[in-house]
């Protein structure tokens, strides 16, 4: 008898132990992000965007009737830390889909991931041409960000109204997002302005904790005005490390950045110390005088108090909207279903904070920068885009 | 004390083989994915032991003879579409012949010195891997190695039809183990015997006529080879080769899992894996701070355990066996 | 047999041997004494291998093998025994012989056999004939420190030496160990017509083994001959008999 | 191209290499007296970032307490390396060098996450000390003054421990513990004191340059994996144990990465390992070690 007893128990406790597994419970999203190291600027503010919308729409109640659940794992900024995270997370954790990564290193090696277990993945910021290239395309990458193809272009066409400029040199971190992104902007100034050539271009390691060298070598090739793709905490360490040096002064600060140094997460470290007039983007200005949309001061509110932060992030809307846009698939869908979710995605319109925006064919969503001189504001201590201005250029087909 | 019978009659690879191919058919998804892991690590700490355990030379840049062996075999495959039978075998090949460069140099030199010169060139193969984008993909690494051909397992009677995962685990283990026989038949051979002369007693071992310089560059061959066959198939299991697979800190981890196992005993290395993998599995799921936890398993093993776990389970089966054993015998 | 012919050598300026000269016929017995520091131990390790001489050479059987490593002299017929025991401790008393006989008869690289398969009772004859057969199994450094002495002397007569050069062969044994261990050094001697050449501290011992004593003092030959001419030689009381405790 | 542009390269080369030369000489100074390898070496120089940090929000934010701050973070490192020493390090000396090693590699991973776990892991900053806030015109080029001080420092620093190695009572009994432990003991000199005395010195060392370079980098977790690898280039190159070979060879690494990324763009960082094996191949033990077998 008693032993019956105990097995009976041990049966139960079994089956409750498993229970949660089988229940049609949430829907589980897989988020590799860097969350530590220079990267983590940006990977901290995306992670928390994304947090806030997966809160958001439970408020609403959910997707198809169910609860969304986020799964954020540090990714350190590391393509092989990613790989082992997103395998971990669809296996061990059994993630309905993947959303996140942060470089252009990681989602690349996520999306092998992503496609032999055929689980839809979303990147909201990782760069590359390449990620969608033909030759890497499959049913289950998706790319809320603009591209490097994008992102050269708009550095070129800002650069080539600067007239008197004649002697170019480019400095960005030395993977997939800085190669693709130079060449892009190389390809693109020599078309505009023929006139113009390429002095220098200088490739220092992600997280590279000391510039100098790099620095005094390129001030070494007088050029006029500088293209340049560092980013995050990166760029932090570049400025403090090129002021003193009399870099900025050097090349007038004439200097692009299309690593989204204008937004609010660079330049509230940087303080007074930051190189005003360069020009840099940022995907969401924040601060917006002039035509903001109505649903984006609202959002700014509501993130900046998530965030509890005063000036709030210029990358929450990245993790937020990759969200949105899954949930709207989802919603389309009917299913969490990923070949489903998939289908559903291609050629989807979603709103998000900064307008409607949609994934095309090639899977990447039309979303562009929001560029501007850098310039200082008696109201906030810190640099702010002047007129921020949409830039979205025709994406290119990109040939592999 | 290490001449324990236990179990020496007992063909221990034939018998954890043939217990590890149930993995697949009775566990989950999750457990042949940790399996694999640990089966791949196990024969990375048994290639890097054939130095520490059996000769006695400290490598401390064992992790760039098993990330030269991914970096070839994923090359090869990837790049150059060559099939796994010829690209397993040759990212070995290649493997071994650096360690026999690099081991040219080191084995000049003894002790802490050899071991700070293995780490030395593991870091340049760390700068080249990490730089060399054109080829190994640089930062990014080499994301996408593609799976071999495995549907001739699937095909054999008896096994049903089995996802691409399970079929390289599968591999794996058939690999590993007969990895294992080999290294095992070589520590037993005469020249496995002459690599534990030199452990023991290097300055006697020159003095019975052996050209020690020789035998340990040979042993270090023989260990980047064997490394770089795991490389390989972790390339393939982690869907990529990464220059973080040569970094030092690789280096110290599988040092830290084979001592971990114990290094007197061929066995040790294997469950330091096993016990490693498993333990960070478990833990990472309560907190983020895996490397503290790590890094207190060491202090405790360091502190209290410096045989590690077989060299204390051997000791206290011994001392068992004389407290049960009557006093006269 | 062996002839040394001004051998010298010098560390960081300190010359540790100084031009010393000895040859020694064929199976007779040589012994080199001198107070601690006298350079003996460098001596040693000159002729072997284990040191390169900054000048002199090494003749043996009338061939030059100075500055030849180590495994080369030892294959060339001269075994060794050192001053700090040097067995082959976490193997056990018959591996180490083993082991020996396998190094020296060139089998090391055999990667496919079984290593305790060889020369099983070639090993336990010799260990027989030193004494150590009973103890054939048990872990070599778990032996008694005079039977240590034995099994290194097992070792070196592995490599089948014509020479065999022993540094201290009964340093830290007592008077008892020590008379055994020499008689059974003599008796191995006769059997196999070795030359031997020993340093020692226990006059006792030298007096009534060596049939050649070599005395270095400060790196150099104080005298050389017979034990008799060598107890005569002023010199050799002077500074160094006369300082024996 | 114009001489101010190669002066400017040299002079970065040369800040580069004084900040090497304050890590690496700790490493080098255990090295060659304790035959320790010490891992955490790095991992100190972090905590002593991160402790300056600390020191100066208490002081003051806007930084003219930074040279207190910096002593405090210093003397924060000495006191933890004289706890390790003493507490946990003494117990392995008579032990293989494998555990000696892997002790301080787990040092390494246990003070890594103590770190993360009290700082978090975002980027923080510390700005320069108004006095050196300033750049100087040199040669027609800009030199930072915080770079001039680093550049001073590190001279004085080497010169300083070079005459207390050399001409000092504490410095013979170091070098010759170096030698021989044994005969040291036997002489009566209390060794286990020498070796503690090292061991902390080099911990501060660790922890002022730490705390030196807060200024100008950003202090972030793993900031101490990054900097052991190039200390232990540094060490290498100028051969292990040797003082002058780690002074000089800091020297070398500064100039060869300074005009390595001048000349070879595209390789940066690689031009110093290639540097490496190049002296290893020729001499395995560095530009002023000893053969040692």
């Amino acid at each position: 008898m008693r032993v019956r007893h105990v097995l009976a128990l041990a049966c139960a406790a079994c089956v409750l132990a498993v229970l949660p597994a089988f229940a049609e419970g949430t829907i589980k999203i897989g988020f590799p992000i860097p969350l530590s190291g220079p990267a983590a600027l940006y990977g901290v503010p995306i992670l928390k965007g994304a947090q806030m919308a997966v809160a958001d729409l439970n408020a609403k109640g959910g997707v198809l009737g169910r609860k969304l659940e986020l799964l954020p794992r540090d990714s350190k900024a590391s393509a092989d830390e990613a790989v082992r995270l997103a395998r971990e997370l669809i296996i061990k954790d059994n993630a309905d889909f993947l959303a996140g990564t942060l470089t252009s290193a990681e989602a690349p090696a996520v999306s092998t991931i992503a496609k032999e277990n055929k689980i839809v993945f979303i990147a909201p910021s990782a760069k590359t041409a390449s990620l969608t290239a033909p030759a890497n395309l499959h049913p289950y990458i998706f790319r809320f960000a603009s591209n490097t193809t994008t992102e050269g272009q708009a550095g070129a066409i800002i650069m080539s109204k600067w007239k008197d400029i004649k002697k170019v040199a480019t400095i960005a971190p030395d993977y997939a997002y800085g190669r693709d992104a130079i060449a892009s902007f190389v390809a693109e100034i020599k078309k505009l302005r023929p006139d113009i050539a390429i002095v220098d271009q200088q490739w220092p390691k992600l997280g590279e904790p000391d510039f100098t060298a790099f620095i005094t070598a390129q001030m070494s090739k007088q050029p006029d005005a500088v293209f340049c793709d560092l980013y995050g905490g990166d760029f932090v360490t570049f400025v403090k490390q090129a002021m003193p040096l009399g870099y900025f002064t050097a090349i007038h600060n004439r200097l692009a950045d299309g690593g989204e140094v204008g937004a609010v997460d660079v330049t509230e470290p940087l303080g007074a110390n930051y190189p005003f007039g360069i020009w840099s983007d940022a995907y969401d200005p924040v601060i917006w005088p002039g035509h903001e949309p109505a649903a984006h001061k609202a959002w700014v509110q509501e993130m900046k108090d998530s965030l509890k932060s005063p000036y709030g992030s210029g990358w929450a809307i990245q993790g937020y909207s990759v969200i949105l846009a899954l949930a709207a698939g989802i919603e389309k869908a009917g299913s969490t279903n990923s070949d489903k979710v998939s289908k559903a995605l291609v050629g989807l319109t979603f709103d998000t904070p900064a307008g409607k925006r949609s994934f095309n064919a090639n899977h990447d969503a039309d979303t562009g920068e929001f560029w501007g001189e850098m310039v200082k504001d008696p109201k906030y201590p810190f640099a702010i885009i002047k007129d921020p201005t949409y830039y979205n250029p025709e994406p290119v087909a990109v040939t592999d | 004390m290490n001449r324990v019978a236990l179990g020496r009659s007992i063909p221990w690879t034939l018998v954890v083989f043939l217990i590890a191919v149930w993995v697949p058919a009775l566990g989950s998804r999750y457990d042949t994915f940790l399996g694999t892991q640990i089966a791949i690590d196990a024969l990375f700490v048994v290639s890097l032991n054939l130095l520490l355990g059996t000769t006695g030379l400290v490598s401390f840049g064992h992790a760039a003879y098993f990330g030269i062996g991914a970096y070839a075999c994923g090359i090869l495959m990837k790049t150059y579409g060559v099939p796994f039978v010829i690209a397993f075998p040759a990212a070995a090949l290649i493997a071994a012949f650096f360690a026999l460069i690099f081991g040219f140099f080191c084995v000049r030199l003894s002790a802490l010195y050899f071991a700070m010169l293995t780490l030395a060139f593991a870091q340049i193969v760390w700068a080249i891997c990490f730089k060399w984008n054109a080829v190994t993909g640089g930062d990014e690494g080499l994301p996408n190695i593609p799976y071999p051909k495995l549907d001739w397992i699937s095909s054999l009677p008896g096994l049903g039809d089995l996802s691409i995962a399970d079929e390289f685990y599968l591999l794996t283990i058939l690999m590993v183990a007969l990895s294992f026989a080999i290294l095992r038949q070589v520590i037993r051979s005469p020249f496995g015997r002459m690599l534990t002369t030199i452990r023991d007693n290097p300055e006697r071992a020159a003095f019975i006529g052996l050209n020690v310089r020789a035998y340990e560059l040979a042993a270090f061959v023989v260990a980047g080879g064997f490394a770089g066959l795991a490389g390989a198939l972790y390339g393939i299991f982690n869907r990529g080769a990464f220059a973080d697979y040569v970094f030092w800190s690789k280096s110290a981890e599988v040092l830290i899992m084979t001592i971990l196992g114990g290094i007197n005993y061929f066995w040790g290395p294997p469950v330091g894996a096993f016990a490693l993998v498993w333990l960070n599995q478990e833990i990472t799921s309560y907190t983020q701070y895996w490397p503290f936890v790590l890094g207190v398993v060491l202090l405790v093993l360091l502190f209290g355990f410096p045989g590690g776990i077989v060299g204390g389970l051997v000791a206290g089966y011994e001392r068992l066996r004389r407290m049960l054993r009557p006093r006269h015998a | 047999m062996l002839d040394v012919r001004k051998l010298s050598k010098a560390f960081a300026g300190f010359v540790a041997v100084d031009a010393v000269s000895l040859a020694v016929e064929t199976r007779q017995t040589t012994a080199v004494i001198g107070p601690n520091g006298a350079g003996k131990s460098t001596f040693f390790n000159l002729i072997t291998g284990h040191l390169r001489p900054d000048s002199g050479q090494v003749l043996l059987d009338g061939r030059d093998i100075t500055g030849t490593p180590p495994h080369r002299i030892c294959r060339l017929g001269i075994g060794r025994s050192f001053q700090r025991t040097n067995i082959f401790t976490r193997l056990s008393v018959l591996e180490n012989v083993q082991a020996a006989l396998l190094a020296h008869r060139g089998r090391g690289h055999d990667f496919w056999s079984r290593s305790e398969r060889f020369y099983r009772d070639e090993a336990e004859e010799l260990l027989g004939s030193i004494g150590l057969a009973h103890q054939a199994d048990s872990t070599a450094g778990t032996l008694a420190y005079g039977n240590q002495k034995q099994l290194e002397l097992g070792i070196a007569l592995a490599s089948d030496p014509q020479v065999l050069l022993l540094d201290e062969p009964t340093a830290g044994m007592s008077a008892t160990e020590t008379r055994e261990a020499m008689k059974l050094l003599e008796r191995i001697a006769g059997e196999r017509g070795l030359t031997l050449i020993f340093t020692e501290h226990d006059m006792e011992v030298v007096f009534s083994i060596a049939e050649k004593i070599a005395v270095l003092h400060q790196g150099r030959v104080l005298a050389k001959g017979t034990p008799a001419e060598v107890r005569a030689d002023a010199e050799v009381r002077r500074v160094y008999l006369g300082e024996r405790p | 191209m114009a001489a101010s542009f190669l002066f400017s390269q040299f002079v970065g080369g040369l800040t580069t290499a004084m900040f090497l030369f304050l890590i690496a000489s700790g490493l080098s100074l255990v090295f060659g007296v304790m035959r320790v390898v010490n891992f955490a070496h790095g991992t100190f120089y972090m905590l002593g970032a991160y402790l300056a940090w600390q020191a100066v929000q208490w002081l003051s934010p806007t930084g003219e307490n930074f040279w207190p701050a910096a002593l405090l973070a210093a003397l924060g490192i000495a006191v933890l390396g004289a706890v390790v020493e003493r507490l946990l390090l003494r117990h392995l000396y008579g032990r293989e060098e494998l555990y000696q090693l892997l002790f301080t590699y787990a040092l390494v991973l246990i003070l890594g996450d103590a770190a993360k776990f009290i700082w978090g892991t975002g980027q923080l900053s510390v700005t320069r000390p108004p006095v050196l806030a300033a750049s100087l015109h040199l040669f027609g080029a800009e030199v930072p003054l915080y770079n001039l001080f680093i550049m001073i420092l590190g001279p004085l620093i080497a010169l300083g421990g070079w005459l207390v190695l050399n001409r000092s009572g504490a410095g013979r009994l170091v070098r010759a513990a170096s030698y021989d432990r044994e005969m040291l003991d036997a002489l009566g000199a209390n060794v286990g004191t020498i070796y503690t005395g090292m061991f902390v010195v080099s911990a501060f060392l660790a922890g002022l340059s730490g705390a030196l370079v807060t200024p100008i980098e950003s202090v972030v977790p793993g900031m101490d994996v990054e900097i052991i690898v190039q200390a232990f280039i540094v060490v290498v190159i100028g051969g292990l144990g040797s003082f002058w070979g780690t002074f000089w060879g800091s020297v070398i690494y500064g100039q060869v990465l300074s005009f390595g990324i001048l000349i070879f763009p595209g390789f940066s960082l690689f031009s110093v390992f290639a540097l490496m094996a190049v002296i290893l191949i020729i001499r395995p033990w560095g530009l002023f070690g000893r053969p040692i077998r």
